[in-house]
Formats: structure tokens, sequence, C-alpha cells
């Protein structure tokens, strides 16, 4: 009997094995269209600049091989200042765009002839180019003759440059990213917020619970996982949509509006220094990864709430 | 045919996108030979962009409409062709060649005596000033301003207030990227400065008096008058005001007369941009390039393209479709140019003050260079540091940039 | 009856809701009046949102003349419609894969997918072209759509609608004899429309709207896309903006995806709510 | 004291009317089951009672007062739902007091009163887990300990138990009733199993098609079905019904045959005749009142349903565990005394 | 021919052995039905013979061929899933007829098949309807239209009526058993609804924990429970089971009392004593071999349920429909004649 058996274990072993190896093939099968534009498109620019950043380009064509890059990246004052901005201009269009987005989703939860309308104009901005929304702002933003400042003015305010103001720019390019955004991830929300049975709430409610503990402590915890997946994907859009900062400000006035991506922009396109350049996007990039890879992690965890 | 392609930005409008294709047509009709495609490439900084995409890809197109100040850049990169063989094909030395074009213009086409750049279409910056608001503040529309000190006393009486409220300013100019270094450099060069090295690509003169003396002005129109807004303010903050009749004087490109001609509905006049010390102004706008990386058949065709684009007849055509002035001098012999100036006295003062005019920047790292002495005076503008400091700061920045060149060229023999 | 509940908190939050709203669409209801508006590159009155009394359609004729809009629309339309169709390809096959086979390496070869999410065509713009040039696709609309073929993005949100999808079926169908090809189109791919049409808003919304990108990639006249198009009207160098002309030509550029999602506004969220993110 | 009154209940959705006009009172200490077929508007009363939906018109007061313009919260009831709607990122413990803690009560008290009901519910231990972390059974615990942590007057149940497997039913069916018994408050049950009703309840409310069928102690509704509807209804397998012609000294039974029984007297000439299945019993051939050809034979230990024919009328019989009946055996069959029930053709009403 | 056997399979999900060897002989043309609690491995076995898991051991073949190496699809069964898994996307005839169409049969042919399945179980009418557009029991028969459309060797069923209400289960458990004796297709059915597997199967398999606990005829085991497992699973209410002392003269129930009852010879000294509730009646008290006080009693109508307690012991008993019983209560009750059932108390096998 012993014997049977263990050549019956060891069969299934090897049957399971070769199970294994048949889905890795399907599954590779699978993945290979993706696969090779992600080559062709992604992993091999990505080894490219990789290597560029550890290629030291002296006057005259003379390369080798070393960090020089990072050190003249991390002695940079102006990486800094894009790296602080970015910071910045990450916390300051994010969290509000995610409160608003929130706040819309909620608010416009059930669908009425109203709410339909209202996500209609929330969703609007995301649906124009942002050429056309900077172009856009940059009308509203004029001092003094602008969308904003005229109405603000026939309140009583004062004249304000709005993008001219080194203390104001950056907040300013902000407000204009919340607008574009913030009726996008409201999708997701919605979709988020209908995945939570209406029992919960209608319990709650029969405990008492009013309607901001409703929200509180059943809808935001609910939503963590929404909340995670919409965090990676606005600081994914946020920290790699820069067209309105290159038409609008360009990185001014005084480097105030300078983010990480358009100082990579400006090594690789103006200075022509495509080792700092390089060697910017690999920390860019290295700091998204690590951001995301947390954020998804949450998300992955959030899922198993369910059953 | 040879196929070749011409790379062009359009600095203002859709219109001239559209006026450069019918152009382009009409060249290729006149042209059975050749076969030009335009491409329209977005601003100047994007047509940098995708010209230097497109030698690395290595299709690059037979002629761009570069702004001149990047060209040198792609000569100390070797990315570009000098147009001496060609202009020699033709029997010529590039001093005849460029003695169609006005003298101002050479020192950004000539480097190191080659011919790197055909002028295009180019401008310097003006003064423009609204008659009925000098009339109202008293000042004698005949007799704008001409220097510094009458610059600050008619901005002064221009500008008007409403408690704290300012209804209507005495000087207004862009102060965005470009256009910053641009008009700064107009003002150091009218308080007889210099502001980088016409032969050498590794030097600038920031920190020099010249630049602090146009710094203090900027800065004292601002502060100690209050003429001028706070901040950084762009092109469309100005015109607005100015089309608005709440502006009394502005400082803005040649390349906008036509579009202040047809926006404008207020009597308006241009005058030179006022001296301190003398009259001068830098030369702004594009000249045409040829990439490296052509065949023989292309650079002749794209060649070909460069000559007429910039013969007297179509560069007088351009000048006055678009209110840039023409760079080829003979372009103002014929009647039409004539009969166009008379009509358009603010072209004439235009054209007059390129008497005056010097070349623009043009170094190693230009942009960088450039916009380390703009991220400074913005910050004078908005009040965060004072001139001097500024200026200290831009020149360190500066010479940062500039260092692996000087190193490699100008100190290399230490090494 | 209904006061206390639906009573004065809610109808706050309404107000509240509907204020926040004119702020979000006052832009457009500008574009729109200054786009009706002859005349208006500057001046004092500029951002007034009472159409002027000459309003016309004068600065959508100008816009419409100032360029090809006929091959932009269409143009865009190809790179949209391009891009979609191999994308729905690829994350169909590369979602299946993610929702439904155990292999070894799964979780890496996950987040090498979503790499792609972190490295922009902007970061990559030059190597991409080499890229590009060396399959002879620059300046092609092919060369413009190659890069997004593959999606980060969409293999995840396909990951996320197949995961909800109970199992049930694909085993119904196995026991019925469907292969797996059959199985993922006959039985998923139907399932899971309503991701599918969610990515799709995604998709197209991203690729119409994108500039940096196809300027670098084409240059004939014949492959220039909408966004390309308008930048000649949006961008200025020297002087002021036509503002009248600005609106019209941004108009004309979002007017289909406007439309589009104005129409079809509740399938468009519905299809959000499916795809299984939550 | 915590009476629940309903009176001229009404609740439209859109165009269709769910209520229309329910009256009852169900007495302090109660346990009332409502019962009745899908979608015939259980859910939507035992709702309206919680106020999680406003009715359209009349008055529900619970211990005397008009709750109509009041919060569920304010209502002092509890209600367990169908799925339980336990919340699943709060353990068990936090799901239990959740009621407590957003009345702000303090932690200790919260405690305290969250782990006396996880004793008497017998899940003390599972108050770390989550509810994901829990059997079926587990989670109904949990959703009951929910209702009783805060002492309400009231208890609604919305189906409870519909997803617990047959067995487990069985079992948290007479804990609740145990439950009832020591905590007693009033308990308002929905159902639409009535084995489940008839078990549990004091008093059965049978509800069809909004509106209140019949009222009454299970066994009182069970021994003379008020109409056709809730004889059908209530009783597994139901009550075989068939349309009959009657005379002076039994039924012709359309389709089948003849039934020599004894009739009462002044019934219409056509009629529904009811009959349960455990009151037709196998017989000698010679005493037989009907004769039934078995068709499915279902044997369940105690007892045998019979499946069968009544010449083309199916008809069910109730038959002892030890009864061994072939398929396609012809059975002989009379009726237990007093076991005929008589129905209106067009009223449905009991008529004898 | 399409018999189904399995020898030794055993099955594990990661460190979790489900199956721990399993043998059975599944007869042609019978209907088996496997039942045990949730949890047990039932649908495990089910979904081996399917093909949706590979076996890790053991051996399968139906009709004779090993089938452990083909695919679900090449093993010529059905198999009828407990949500259903009908394809919302598709019409109902689209549905049955999935499994033609994936086979590439002419379209015609399709329709044809799909349309004579669809009358056998009078579904013809809904063709065209999507599955949500169904009720639950019409899903139930789209369900089986999809199975039998195929003709397949052998029926699988995983809980095939779990969804459905306690009144429509009834329904359709009928219906699937005159299916059965229609078609004549080797059928296994999982449940762990005992009073369907008694009402449905020819054959029982009781499973319990991965192995097979007994197999038989419902009655035989429902007569001869094989273990105490088995004795306390087969029957609803479960069989009682109290500890108890043997002596010749009765058994001394282990916080009870005394029950004088004729006891079989050869008992260990300690056993569990098995009595059906069923085989619990009340008598007078001078009869009484146990006394009885009610707890909690469920008049079902055509029967009561009484759960009560000997000594501290609880203990249910079935009464007549007809008992009127009040809780509190004391019954004297005795046992019917040869009903009693013993087991040993560590092996849990029947000793008499
Ligand atoms: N929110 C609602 N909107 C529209 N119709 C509704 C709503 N709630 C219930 N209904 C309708 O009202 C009727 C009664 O519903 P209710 O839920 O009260 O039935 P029920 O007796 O509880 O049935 P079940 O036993 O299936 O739970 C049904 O026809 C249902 O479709
Ligand atoms: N894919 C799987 N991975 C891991 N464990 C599994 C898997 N499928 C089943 N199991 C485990 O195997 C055991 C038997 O599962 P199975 O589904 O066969 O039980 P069952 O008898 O059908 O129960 P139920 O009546 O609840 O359906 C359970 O403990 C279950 O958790
Ligand atoms: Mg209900
Ligand atoms: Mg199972």
């Amino acid at each position: 009997m012993t014997d049977t058996t263990l050549s019956g274990v060891h069969l299934a072993d090897s049957a399971r094995k070769s199970r294994i190896h048949e889905t890795f093939g399907v599954a590779l099968l699978l993945l290979a269209p993706s696969l090779v534009f992600l080559a062709l498109f992604t992993y091999w620019p990505v080894v490219q600049v990789a290597w560029q950043s550890l290629t030291v380009e002296s006057f005259g064509g003379a390369t080798r091989t070393g960090l020089d890059n990072f050190q003249r990246l991390f002695a940079d004052a102006r990486f800094a200042r894009a790296a602080q901005n970015n910071i910045v201009f990450a916390v300051g269009t994010v969290v509000p765009s995610i409160v608003l987005a929130l706040a819309f989703a909620v608010g416009l939860q059930e669908t009425t002839r109203l709410t339909s309308g209202l996500r209609t104009v929330f969703i609007l901005p995301v649906m124009i180019p942002l050429v056309a929304a900077s172009a856009l702002f940059s009308f509203i933003f004029q001092p003094r003759f602008g969308l904003l400042d005229y109405y603000l003015g026939s309140l009583g305010f004062g004249t304000t440059n709005w993008i001219g103001n080194p203390d104001l720019a950056l907040w300013s390019l902000m407000g204009l990213t919340v607008w574009k955004n913030a009726g996008y991830y409201m999708l997701f929300f919605l979709a988020g917020l209908q995945a939570i049975p209406d029992e919960l709430y209608e319990s709650a409610r029969v405990e008492g619970a009013k309607a901001v503990q409703r929200f509180r402590r059943i809808t935001l915890p609910l939503l963590r996982p929404t909340l995670a997946f919409v965090v990676v994907i606005a600081l994914l859009q946020v920290l790699t949509n820069v067209d309105h900062i290159i038409l609008l400000t360009g990185g001014g006035p005084s480097d105030s509006t300078n983010v990480l991506l358009y100082y990579i922009y400006q090594q690789a396109h103006e200075n022509y220094d495509i080792g700092l350049a390089a060697a910017a996007t690999v920390v860019t990039v290295a700091a998204l990864l690590v951001i995301s890879a947390v954020s998804l992690r949450t998300l992955e965890h959030g899922i198993h709430y369910e059953g | 045919a040879t196929e070749i392609q011409l790379f062009f930005p359009v600095p203002v409008q859709g219109k001239l996108a559209n006026e450069m294709e019918n152009l382009v047509a009409r060249f290729n009709s006149e042209h059975p030979d050749i076969k030009v495609t335009p491409v329209y490439t977005g601003s100047y900084d994007e047509t940098n962009l995708k010209t230097r995409a497109a030698i690395k890809a290595g299709q690059p197109p037979a002629a761009v409409i570069m702004s001149a100040s990047f060209i040198l850049e792609y000569v100390i990169n070797g990315e570009v062709e000098p147009y001496d063989e060609l202009i020699a094909a033709e029997g010529k030395t590039p001093a005849e060649f460029m003695d169609d074009f006005w003298p101002a213009l050479h020192g950004n086409a000539l480097i190191d005596g080659k011919v790197y750049g055909v002028p295009f279409h180019n401008s310097t910056p003006l003064l423009y000033y609204n008659v009925r608001l000098f009339e109202e503040a008293g000042l004698d529309p005949d007799n704008p301003p001409a220097t510094w000190a009458e610059w600050i006393d008619a901005a002064q009486k221009l500008t008007r207030r409403n408690g704290d409220k300012v209804e209507q300013w005495g000087v207004m100019m862009p102060t965005t990227y470009d256009y910053l270094g641009w008009i700064t450099s107009a003002l150091n060069m009218s308080n007889g400065g210099q502001y980088y090295n016409q032969n050498y690509a590794g030097e600038v003169y920031y920190d020099t008096p010249t630049m602090l003396g146009a710094l203090n002005l900027l800065h004292d129109m601002v502060f100690e008058y209050k003429v001028m807004p706070e901040g950084v303010n762009d092109a469309n903050s100005v015109t607005s005001a100015f089309f608005a009749g709440q502006l009394g004087t502005m400082i803005l490109s040649t390349g906008s007369l036509s579009f202040v001609r047809e926006n404008m509905k207020e009597p308006y006049r241009v005058a030179f941009v006022p001296r301190n010390v003398r009259n001068a102004v830098p030369i702004g706008g594009a000249s045409l390039m040829m990439p490296k990386g052509l065949s023989e058949e292309q650079k002749k065709a794209g060649f070909e393209l460069v000559k007429w684009l910039t013969s007297p007849e179509i560069s007088g055509h351009w000048s006055r479709f678009t209110g840039y002035f023409a760079p080829n001098r003979h372009a103002y012999d014929s009647d039409e140019m004539k009969a166009f100036l008379v009509e358009h006295p603010d072209a004439k003062v235009a054209l007059d003050q390129l008497a005056h005019a010097g070349s623009w920047f043009a170094t190693y790292n230009t942009v960088g260079v450039r916009k380390a002495l703009e991220d400074e005076v913005q910050a004078v503008l908005s009040g965060k540091k004072d001139p001097a400091q500024a200026l200290k700061d831009a020149q360190a920045a500066a010479d940062a940039l500039m260092r692996p060149y000087v190193e490699a060229t100008a100190l290399s023999y230490l090494n | 009856m209904t006061a206390s509940r639906s009573g004065s908190p809610r109808l706050a939050a309404t107000i509240l809701l509907v204020a926040v709203a004119v702020i979000w669409v006052t832009p457009f209801a500008w574009m729109l009046i200054a786009s009706l508006r002859p005349d208006a590159a500057g001046g004092a009155d500029i951002a007034s949102l009472i159409p002027s009394a000459q309003s016309g359609f004068g600065n959508f004729v100008d816009a419409w003349q100032s360029g090809n809009f006929p091959l932009w629309y269409l143009n865009t339309a190809i790179l949209c419609a391009g891009v979609l169709a191999v994308q729905l390809v690829t994350i169909t096959c590369a979602g299946y894969a993610f929702a439904r086979l155990e292999f070894p390496g799964r979780q890496a070869f996950f987040y090498l997918f979503l790499m792609q999410l972190m490295l922009v065509p902007p970061i990559l713009i030059v190597p991409n072209l080499i890229t590009l040039s060396k399959f002879g696709l620059y300046d092609t609309l092919v060369g413009v759509m190659a890069p997004y073929f593959a999606s980060a993005f969409g293999v995840f949100l396909m990951r996320q609608t197949f995961r909800t999808i109970p199992r049930d079926f694909e085993e119904a169908a196995r026991v019925d004899g469907a292969s797996r090809a059959q199985i993922i189109c006959r039985i998923l791919v139907p399932l899971a429309r309503p991701g599918f049409i969610a990515f799709a808003i995604v998709s197209v919304t991203a690729h119409w709207n994108e500039f940096l990108w196809p300027l670098m990639v084409t240059s004939s006249p014949s492959n220039r896309v909408l966004t390309v198009g308008l930048a000649s009207f949006t961008r200025s160098a020297e002087s002021g903006s036509q503002w009248g002309l600005i609106a019209a030509g941004t108009l004309l550029v979002a007017a289909p995806l406007l439309i589009a999602f104005v129409l079809f506004q509740r399938r468009f969220v519905s299809s959000f709510v499916f795809t299984g993110i939550k | 004291m915590a009476e629940v009154r309903l009176r001229e209940i009404r609740k439209s959705f859109g165009e269709t009317a769910v209520l229309k006009g329910i009256s009852t009172v169900i007495p302090d200490r109660a346990f009332v089951v409502i019962v009745g077929p899908s979608g015939c508007g259980k859910s939507t009363m035992l709702r309206l009672v919680a106020g999680l939906e406003r009715a359209d018109g009349g008055t529900i007061s619970i211990g005397g007062r008009d709750v109509g313009h009041l919060e569920p919260g304010d209502r002092d009831i509890a209600m367990v739902f169908q799925n339980y709607a336990l919340y699943p990122h709060m353990s068990v413990a936090e799901n239990i007091g959740f009621g407590l803690s957003v009345r702000g009560l303090p932690r200790a008290e919260i405690r305290e009163r969250v782990r006396r009901a996880a004793e008497i519910l017998q899940i003390a231990h599972l108050l770390d887990r989550r509810p994901r972390q829990l059997s079926g059974g587990q989670r109904q615990r949990v959703a009951m300990g929910r209702a009783i942590v805060r002492n309400p007057k009231v208890f609604l149940f919305d189906e409870p138990l519909s997803n617990l497997d047959a067995k487990l039913r069985i079992v948290m069916r007479t804990e609740i009733k145990r439950l009832h018994r020591d905590l007693g408050a009033t308990s308002i049950f929905v159902t639409h199993d009535q084995v489940e009703a008839m078990t549990l309840g004091d008093w059965l409310i049978v509800m069809n098609n909004g509106h209140i069928e019949q009222e009454g102690a299970p066994l009182d509704i069970y021994a003379r079905p008020a109409t056709a509807f809730v004889a059908a209804f209530i009783g597994s397998p139901p009550m075989n019904l068939l349309e009959g012609r009657v005379d002076g000294s039994g039924v012709e039974i359309e389709g089948a045959g003849r039934m020599d029984i004894a009739v009462p007297d002044g019934l219409p000439e056509r009629a529904w005749l009811g009959i349960r299945p455990e009151h037709l019993e196998p017989c000698a051939e010679s005493d037989a009142q009907l004769r039934i050809v078995a068709d499915i034979v279902e044997p369940q230990g105690s007892e045998t349903i019979v499946h069968g024919l009544f010449g083309s009328r199916p008809v069910v019989a109730r038959l002892d565990g030890a009864a061994r009946v072939r398929p396609g055996e012809a059975l002989p069959m009379r009726l237990k005394p007093g076991s005929m029930h008589f129905f209106d053709l067009d009223s449905d009403r009991r008529i004898a």
C-alpha cells in the first residue's frame, strides 16, 4: 500500500508541475501582446535612461560610468526646489481633488435629473484637452481683465496676479488641476459608493447613526480601497501631466512652479543635460514606484473585506 | 522631385500658419522639381525640441525656422550645416550673401564667420503708447518719452489710482520667460550695456553696472513710482490693458504691430524704446537653419527654399502680413513696401529703430543661461530681492550652467 | 412629513453642490459666450458673461477656415479608434491572465506592467522616437498609437472587472465544452462590457486630448490631429491672444467628446460602477 | 407599552400600490410573524415601522407615540436584516457596539453591554473577529447581538433565517424563540416560509398583494384558513384544492371523479374543496373515498410524501414514515373526519 | 455503461486534505445523492468528477473510461450549479444552446434540440428572455435545460435548489425526480439538506470530513444509521443522542435519569442511546419511560415539535399536529417499540 501511495503522490506531483508549466505558458501567451509593446516603448527606454543616468559625459564626447550625475542632481538647488514644489503641488491638488470628488460623489450618488446634470458639469473639464484648459485658464488668471479678477473685482476685491506672483502661481495651478481632475475621480468614487450595500446604511440609521456618523464610520472605511486606487491614479496624473505648467508658466515666476517632470524636461530639452535628466528621471520614477506600491498594497488588502 | 520638409513655428496666430502653407504651396508650384512639406511645429521651444528629435531620429527637415538664439547651440553640438558651401556654389562669399540683410542681423547669423542662420522674420522691442491717455495726462503725443527719466515722468502722469486700486497703469511689459530676457537686455543695451560676449559662448555680463541700472529702473517702476504692476505679466495681460484703454505705455515686439493694429480701437503710436545712455535694442525673431544629416539634393532644395523665402518679394509680403520687419533690406525698395510704410508710420518707426539694434542672446545653454537672469528679474519684480543681489545670483547661476563649456574651452589649457 | 429627513442639511448640501457646479461650469459658459463675441482679443469687458449684442459665428468660421478641421477630426478619430482597438485585445488577454491564471511570478509581472503608469511619454520622448523611426513609424499615426497599445491602466481595470465575474460562468462554459478562447470571447468579454466601456472612455478621452506626443511624432499636415491643430490658435509668443478664436477652436475640438458625454452620461457613469473598482 | 399600531397604512412606489391600507395592532411583548408570498409587501411594512420608508398615508405608533416623523434611530427599535448587514470593516464587538457608540456611550459601558449580549448569544469568543471570518450562523448571532444590545422596545426581523442552511435555520429558529421569551420585547418577524411562521409566531399575519388576508393564532389559521389563498399558503406540502360540484351525497371533482363524503349544508353548487395532505389516509379498498395513483414518492424517514393523481388532478398525501409506496401504485384513500374545507370559487372565502 | 467509479480519490487544497481517499461506484442510471455538512468535501468531489478540479491521487472513470486527464467538456457530463451560472448576456435559448454551439453544431439542429429541451421543461415560451427576466424557478429550469440538451451520460447537481424558497424547492425537487425518471441518465446530486437527500435519492452517500460515512438506500440509512454522525445528520429534527450507562434493565442517562427499557444484549457498559423524535410518544403517567418538560413548542399544523428537557438533557419529540402542549408542561413519554439505536462512545459506530 505504501508503495502505490508513494508512486501516486509522485505522479500527482509531477502532474501538478506540468500543469503549472502549462498555465505559465498560457499566461505568457496572453501577456505577450502587451509585453511586446511594453518592452519596446517602456522597458527599453527605461533601460536607456537608467544607463544614461550612469553615463558621465564630459564636454567633447568622452564618456565614463559613475554616479556623478546623481551627485550633481542632489547638489542642484533647482532640483530640490522642483521636488519641494512637486510635493506641495501633489499634496495640494490630490487632497482637495479627492475631497471634492468624494463630496461630489456622495452628494450625487442617487440618480435624478438634477444629479445627472451636476455630474455632467463636474466631468466636463475632464473631457477637454489640457492644452485647451491651459489656454482657457491663461485668460481666467489674467489680472484685472480675466474671468476671475473681473468678477472678484465686481465683488470689491482688488487685482490679483494669479500666475504672475511667485507666492501664488503654484496655488493657481493647483486650482486649475483640481478643476480639471476632480470630476474624473468622482467617477471612481461613484463606483465605489455603489458597491456599498444600502442595507449597511439602513442598519446604521436604525441604530441611530446620524448622517455624519454614517459617512465617517461606514462610507469612509469601506471606500478605503477606492481611495487607495484614486490616490494612485491622482498622484500619477498630477506628477506626469505638466502640459499646463509648460504652457502657462514655464515653471516660473522665478522657478516657483517648477516641478520634477518639468525639471527633467528642461534638463533634457533646454539644457541638453541628458545625464542629469536621466538621473532625475530615475529618482522620480523610483519615488513613484514606492508610492504606488504602498497604495496598491492597501488597495489589494482592502478588497478582502468582501464575503 | 526632391522631397523636403520645412519646420515652422507659429509665434502669433493660426492665420499665419495658413499663410505659411499658402506660401509653400506657391513655392512648390514655382519649383516643380522640389516638393516642400510645411510642418507646423508649435512654439519656438517645441520647434527646437522637435528639430532635435527629428535629427536624432535621422529624418531632419531641410529648413527650420528657428529662434535665432538657439542656433549657436546647434553649432556647438555639431548638429547644423553652414550655408557657406551652397553660397559659394552661387559664386558669393558669406559677406556678400549677408550684405542683402540688415547689418543688425549679422550677429546672430554669422558664427565663426560662417552663415548658420538666414534671418527670416525679425523684431525688436518697441514702445507703444495710447494717444488719448497722453492727451488726458497733459502729455504731448508727438513727443513720446525718449529717455528713462521722461518715461518715468510720463508714466507717473499716466497712472491713475482709485484708493488702493489702480485703474490705469503708466507702463506694462510682458515679463514671462523669453520675453523678459529680451526686454531686460533691451534696457541693458539702452543703458550702454552688453549682456553677453558675442565672440565667446561661455560668458555673460549680468553682474554689471549697466545691468544693475536696468534692473533698478524696473524695480523703481514697480516699487518706487508704482507705475507698473507687480509680479509677472504675460503679453495677454499687457495687450488687454492696452486695448481696454487702461495702459499708457507698453513695451512689445514689433512683431505685434499687425495684431495691435487690428485690435486697438483707440489711437495709439509707437516710439523707440527709451534710452538712458544710448538708443539700442536687441534683435529678436527667427532664422532659417539647416540641420545636419541631409542629402546633397535636399540641401540644395532647402537652400532654394531659403533663398525664396528671404527674397525681397516674399520677405516684404510676409512682413506686411505679420508685422515683423523684413530682414532683406531690398524688400523695402519695392513700391508696395514704400506705400505700406507711408500708410503705417508705426512700421516705419520700427524700421528706423533697426539702425540701433544689436544681436540677441546666444550662449552655450542659451535657455538656461537666459532663465538664470529671468528668474532673478522676476524675483525683483515680485519684490523678493533687491536688484544687486539678484544680479549676483543670476551671474553665479549662469556661470555654473556654462562651466562645462568654459572648462572644456577657455580654461582647457589648464588640464 | 419628509421634512426631518430631507430637510435643511440635505437642502443645504444641494445648494452647495449647485454653487460649486456653477463655479465649475463658468469657464465653459465664458468660452461659449466669448466664442460668439466678435473682436474678442482683449479689452475691459472681455470676461463678461453677458453675451454681446452682435453675437455671431464669425469666430467659428475663422477657426474652421484656419485649419483643416475635417482632416483633423478624421485623424483624431483614427488615432483613438486604432489605439482602442489594439488595446482592447491586449488588455483583455493580460487582464484575463492576471485575474484568472495562477502562474509563477504573477505579482512580479503585474508590478512590471504597472510601471508603465509612471513612465509617461514626456520622460521617454527621445528614446521612443528613435525606436519609432527604426520601425519606419516616425511621422505616421501608427507611430503615435504604438506606445499606447499596451495599457497598464486597462490591464488593471480589466483585471478588476474580470475578478467581479463569478467563476461559475467559466466553469459552466468549461463543462459545456468551451475552449479557453471561447470562454474569453463568448463569456468573459460580453460580461465585462461595462469595464470595456469605462476603459474606452478613459482611453478615448486621453488620446483625443493628447498634445505633446502627437506633436512630436507627426510632421506631415496629413497626419495632424486636433490638439496640434488647436495649438496654432491658442499659442502665442510675441503678442496677445484672440480669445474669441481660441474659444471657438477649443469648442470645435472638444465638441465631439462633450456632446457624446452629455448624451450618454448615465451609461458612462454606470459602467464605472461595474468595473470592480471599489 | 410597546404596542405597535398601524392604522390605514398606504404606500406606493411610483405607480404601484404596495400597501393598500393596512391596519393592525401588535400587542406589547407579542411575537408576531408576517408571512406571505414574495412581493406581497411584507418588507415594505416592516420598513415603514422601522422608519426606513415613509408611509403615503395612515399612522404608525409605537408604545402609544406617533412615530411617523421620527428617524429610525429615534424609534427605539432594532432590526435584523436578511443579509445581516454586518459592517465588514468592524470587528464583531464593534458591530454589536456600533449603536451604542454612535449614541456616545462611555467605552467601558459599551464594552460591558457588548460582552453581556455576546454571552447571551454564546459568541463571546468571537468578539475580535471580522464578519467575513464567521460562519452563517455566527453572523446571524452577531446580527441578533447588535439588535439586543440596545434593549429596544421592538425587534424587527426581515427574513433573518433565509440565508442559513436548513439545519441551522431550525436551530436558530428555536433560539430566536427562546430569546424572545427571555427578553420579552415586542417582535415582528417577516418571512415567506410558512413553516417558520407557524413555529415562531404567537400570532400570524398572512399578507397577500398588499393587504392582510388573515390574522390569528397559527394553529387557528392552519385549522380554519379564511381564504383559499391562506389555505394553500399555510401548510407544507400545501393543502390540496380541488374544484368540484357539490350535491347532497358528495362532491364530483372536476377531471377526477366522485367522492362520496358527507358534505355540510348550505354550500353553493360549485366550490373549492380543500384537503390537507395529512388528512388523507390509506384504507381498505372497500372504504376508499378516492383512489390515488402514486407518481413521485418521497420517503423522509419520519413520514412519506406521495405525489399522486386523482383522475387527472394532482393530489399530495402525507403518509407514515413506515409506509412503503411504489410509484404507479394505486392507493385507496379516505379522509380523516372533519378535515374538509370549502371555499367560494369567486371570492376565495371560506364557506365551510 | 455510464457508471461512475471513484477509486481512492484524494484531494488537498494547500495543506488541508479535503478528500481523504474516496472510493465508490455509482451505477448506470442511478440517482445518487451526496449529502453531508457544509465543508465536508461534497462540492469538491463533484467538481473532480466534472473535471473542474484535478485529483491529487486516485482514478475516476465514467462509463468505463478513465477521465482523469480529460477536460470537463470532453467527459460527456453536464452540471447544474448552485447559482445556475446562467450567462446573463444570452437569451434563454442561447444559454441552453451554448454547449452545442461551441461544439459547432449546425444552427438548425441547435434550435431544434433547444426547443425540445425547453418543451420538456415547459419553458418554451421563455426562450427569448434574458436570465434576469426570469423567476428563481424558471432560472432553475433553464439551468436544467442547459444540462439535458446535450444528452450527457452523467448529470451533476451542486445544490441546485438551495437558492429557491421553501415552497419552490419542494416543487422543483419533484420535478428533478420526474426528469430523472424520464431521461434515465446517471445523476449525482449534492446537497447538505438531508430532507432533499432522502426524498430525491435512490442511493445516499453520507459524507463527513472528507470521507464517506455511510452509503445506502435512504430509508435504510434512516432506519439503521451506521454511525452517530449519520444518525444525527439524517432526520429532521435530528435524532436525540443521549449518553448513558447500560445495565440489564435499562439505561441510566447521564444528567437526566433512568429509563427502564429493554436493552439488547452484548452492549458495552456506556454508550450513546439514539431515539428519533417521532419515536417518542406521550403516554399515561403510569406507562412513562421518561418525563420531558416542554421548553419550546413548535406547532406546524400537521405535527408539533416539542423541544424539551429530560433532566438537564435537551430532547426533541415530534407529536401529532393536534397535540396541544404548553411550554413548561411535563410530558410523560415512552418509546415506540424497536426504536432504539446504540452507538459506541469512542468510535461512534453503531453497536445495536
Ligand atoms: N424601493 C422600491 N422601489 C420600487 N418598488 C419597490 C421598492 N421596494 C419594494 N418595491 C416593490 O414593492 C413590492 C413589495 O415589496 P416587498 O419588498 O415589500 O415585498 P416582500 O413581501 O418583502 O417580498 P420578499 O419576500 O420577496 O422579500 C414588490 O413588488 C417590489 O417590487
Ligand atoms: N479552491 C479552494 N481552495 C482552498 N480551499 C478550498 C477550495 N475549495 C474548497 N476548499 C475547502 O475545501 C473544503 C471542502 O469544500 P467543499 O466546497 O467541497 O465543501 P462542501 O461540502 O461542498 O460544502 P458546502 O455545503 O458548504 O458547499 C472546505 O473546507 C473549503 O474551504
Ligand atoms: Mg422582503
Ligand atoms: Mg458545496
